[in-house]
């Protein structure tokens, strides 16, 4: 690493900082997207089941069963 | 491509698949040569000596953060004017990133003040300008973490966004006065020495490469804001649904 | 105690989500932090002097400001009522929903002076003093304050009137605060004196707003 | 099942804001039965629900739940199901019936995802309040009943908000919390569809 002179921690920090700020947006960006995704493909999927449900209608839309 | 042919959420999708990546790649490139020239070539500086190399991180991130805010009040009059459906998502998606980088400006011009000044902050007229401006957004960020349904809090942003635009040339003139006005310390002006054309050169590329990578980070968060959208519609219809259940 | 927790549980989270507080109090204490200097110019020396002071006005009115929604967004929704007829004693909720305001909003305070009083100019002692000062002072504030978020609820009026309340009752914690910060730094008296001081004022906050705050509340049944 | 409860009410007096709303109320309700308060707007049936459960403090008279448990007051033993649904719009669905849950302590009842089940907002657990219609809402609140065992239950207006099958699934709701010996006190303008006592509050006792 060449000489960074007196003050080499402060331009070390500096661009740490940077660095730090670049990755964290990046990362910030990548994280809501796969969170995005996955909440749409659960809510896709919810919907899909609605339309063709695989299993009979539960009971309990009929009546509430009595304790 | 008219910007009104972007306006369609899904066409606006398939547009940002392809130029986030493109914009990323130039990004890194552009980066990576203002970095090795920043560091290998650029020379110190007369006065300040090597610390003049937070320069190349220092005025992009300024620069970034003002042009972020033009770019919110382009929005803001899509939202308000023009009503272009993704202006708000544009504006929305732009907040955080202009925030980042007034941060990053801030922390790089304190770290760049310690060894010059002695201290980490002094209320020189430009720092603190960026302060504000820091604030403004932070404010815009709040309000829109606070009301929760995105159409009203588009348009309340996009007036407090216009509101702060017509402000900031009037802040920072004040802030100019206020600063001269009590004479602090003798201050070194923060732009330093004219810029010398081995100093000016590594600071263009990187700001380009900033700017790149604001481009592929605005498009991915406008990106995520809209698939956001969509999963509160479809939260929306899944209640409705459940209505009928 | 299961209640208690879920009830702070659920503070925090309410607190976190869209339309929670907790980012706005911090907020609030950078804007007075910023503000100050433009009124007091631009002397880093002045600064440093009234650092300290001006960092526990910030924190103080943060904190107060926040307070007058704690039990009036419960009223509104009917949450209260229903808090009102849960087997725990009114006391022990409205001390469940100090320490979840305190942690959503006064401990965020804490973590920010440090940064705030760069701004200000302040060496790391006086710092640390600031922030050790803080850590055991806005709990008093929070809990001092619980009284006035219940009489918001019995007077159906939040808002500013809950500061104006409160101020006067938080002006002891406010001054051995602020000598426990200057005493670090000038060295006038030990730092201990009014730091201990500062932290009976809190533990007695502890249970003296909790028990006002339920008596207020009951008192407002109608 | 818990044994046989019994409420009595002697003498009820209220006054709210200075002016009186009810004078001299006198009632008994054995267990299995439910207390339909009949009269006109401002005659004070919500007042007198509120009272039950505590949150009006009587000017005079005595209230007792013989059988009950001794420690507790009535209020503490009662569900009260108000105006509002008590919910917070950030929280999803699950997670406000869990809160209740914890909250209010006590012997429980269904489990969460049965109660979701029974008023039919099984599909919904994960959704945000705030997405819910406010007989989803009403819904919601009636859950909260059903999680937690509290022999006595006060219901303000229960069907409001409720479209037709809603309905009905209350009144089944209500028939099984009668059948396992609980007591319904119940606000309402709608006539009940069971068999109930009627207790009527003239409204006009300040003549």
């Amino acid at each position: 690493m060449i000489d960074l002179g007196p003050h080499a921690l402060f331009i070390q920090l500096a661009w740490a900082a940077a660095g730090l700020v670049t990755l964290g947006l990046i990362a910030w960006v990548m994280i809501d997207y796969r969170s995005q995704r996955r909440q749409l493909a659960a809510l896709e999927q919810a919907a899909n089941a609605r339309r063709r449900p695989a299993a009979p209608t539960p009971a309990v839309l009929e009546g509430a069963g009595v304790p | 491509m008219a910007l009104i042919d972007l306006a369609n959420p899904t066409r606006f999708l398939a547009f940002a698949r392809a130029a986030i990546p493109i914009a990323g790649v130039l990004a890194a490139g552009l980066l990576a040569v203002g970095i090795y020239l920043a560091f290998f070539v650029a020379p110190e500086d007369y006065q300040q000596g090597a610390t003049v190399r937070i320069l190349y991180i220092h005025v992009p991130s300024a620069w970034l953060g003002m042009a972020c805010y033009v770019v919110m009040t382009l929005s803001a009059l899509g939202t308000l004017v023009w009503k272009h459906p993704l202006a708000d998502v544009s504006q929305k998606a732009a907040a955080p990133i202009g925030a980042a980088f007034t941060l990053l400006c801030l922390v790089t011009g304190a770290l760049w003040g310690r060894p010059m000044w002695g201290t980490y902050w002094v209320w020189d007229a430009r720092l603190t300008s960026t302060l504000v401006l820091l604030l403004i957004y932070l404010g815009l960020i709040a309000l829109w973490r606070t009301v929760e349904d995105p159409g009203r809090a588009g348009r309340a942003a996009a007036v407090l966004t216009l509101v702060g635009a017509v402000n900031i040339p009037i802040i920072k003139f004040s802030v100019d006065w206020w600063n001269t006005l009590h004479q602090p310390t003798s201050v070194i002006r923060l732009g330093g020495p004219t810029i010398h054309s081995s100093i000016l050169t590594p600071l263009l590329i990187m700001a380009i490469g900033a700017t790149a990578l604001f481009v592929a980070l605005h498009l991915s968060a406008m990106r995520n804001e809209i698939l956001r959208r969509r999963v509160r519609t479809l939260r929306i219809l899944a209640a409705q649904r459940g209505a009928t259940a | 105690m299961t209640a208690l927790i879920a009830l702070v549980v659920r503070d925090l989270r309410l607190a976190v989500r869209v339309g929670g507080g907790a980012f706005v109090g911090v907020l609030f204490f950078l804007a007075v932090v910023v503000v100050m200097p433009f009124a007091i110019g631009p002397d880093l020396n002045l600064l440093r002097r009234i650092g300290p002071a001006i960092l526990w006005i910030g924190a103080l009115l943060a904190s107060l400001l926040a307070l007058d929604r704690l039990f009036a967004q419960d009223q509104e929704d009917g949450t209260l009522d229903l808090l009102l007829t849960a087997r725990t004693p009114l006391e022990l909720v409205a001390a469940a929903k100090g320490l979840a305001h305190w942690i959503a909003t006064g401990l965020p305070l804490v973590l920010a002076a440090p940064v705030l009083s760069l701004l200000l100019n302040l060496e790391p002692l006086a710092i640390g003093a600031v922030v050790l000062t803080l850590l055991v002072g806005t709990p008093a504030l929070t809990f001092i304050g619980l009284v006035g978020a219940a009489l918001a609820v019995t007077l159906r009026r939040g808002g500013l009137l809950v500061a104006v309340l409160i101020l006067p009752l938080s002006i002891p914690i406010l001054i051995f605060g602020i000598s426990a910060s200057n005493a670090a730094v000038t060295g006038g008296l030990p730092f201990g004196a009014p730091f201990t001081i500062l932290c009976a004022l809190s533990l007695g906050s502890l249970v003296l707003g909790p028990i006002a705050a339920g008596a207020a509340i009951r008192a407002g049944l109608d | 099942m818990p044994s046989p409860c019994r409420l009595v009410g002697e003498r009820l007096t209220c006054e709210r804001g200075g002016r009186e709303v009810f004078r001299d109320v006198s009632f008994s309700l054995d267990g299995g039965r439910t207390l339909a308060l009949v009269g006109p707007n401002g005659a004070g049936k919500s007042s007198l629900l509120r009272l039950i459960a505590g949150l009006v403090r009587p000017a005079a008279g005595t209230l007792t739940l013989e059988g009950g448990d001794g420690e507790l007051s009535v209020g503490e033993q009662a569900h009260y199901l108000g105006h509002l649904d008590a919910l917070k719009p950030a929280l999803t669905v699950a997670e406000n019936l869990d809160f209740w849950i914890a909250a209010l302590g006590g012997d429980s009842g269904l489990s969460r995802d049965d109660a979701l089940d029974r008023v039919a907002l099984g599909k919904l657990a994960e959704l945000p309040a705030q997405y819910l219609s406010a007989g989803q809402r009403r819904r919601l609140a009636l859950a909260r009943l059903l999680v937690v065992h509290r022999p006595l239950w006060l219901l303000d207006e229960p069907t409001t908000a409720l479209d037709v099958a809603s309905q009905g699934r209350l009144f089944e709701l209500i028939a099984a919390h009668l059948a396992a010996g609980g007591l319904v006190v119940a606000a309402t303008h709608q006539p009940l569809a069971l068999a109930y006592d009627e207790l009527r509050l003239a409204g006009d006792t300040v003549s």
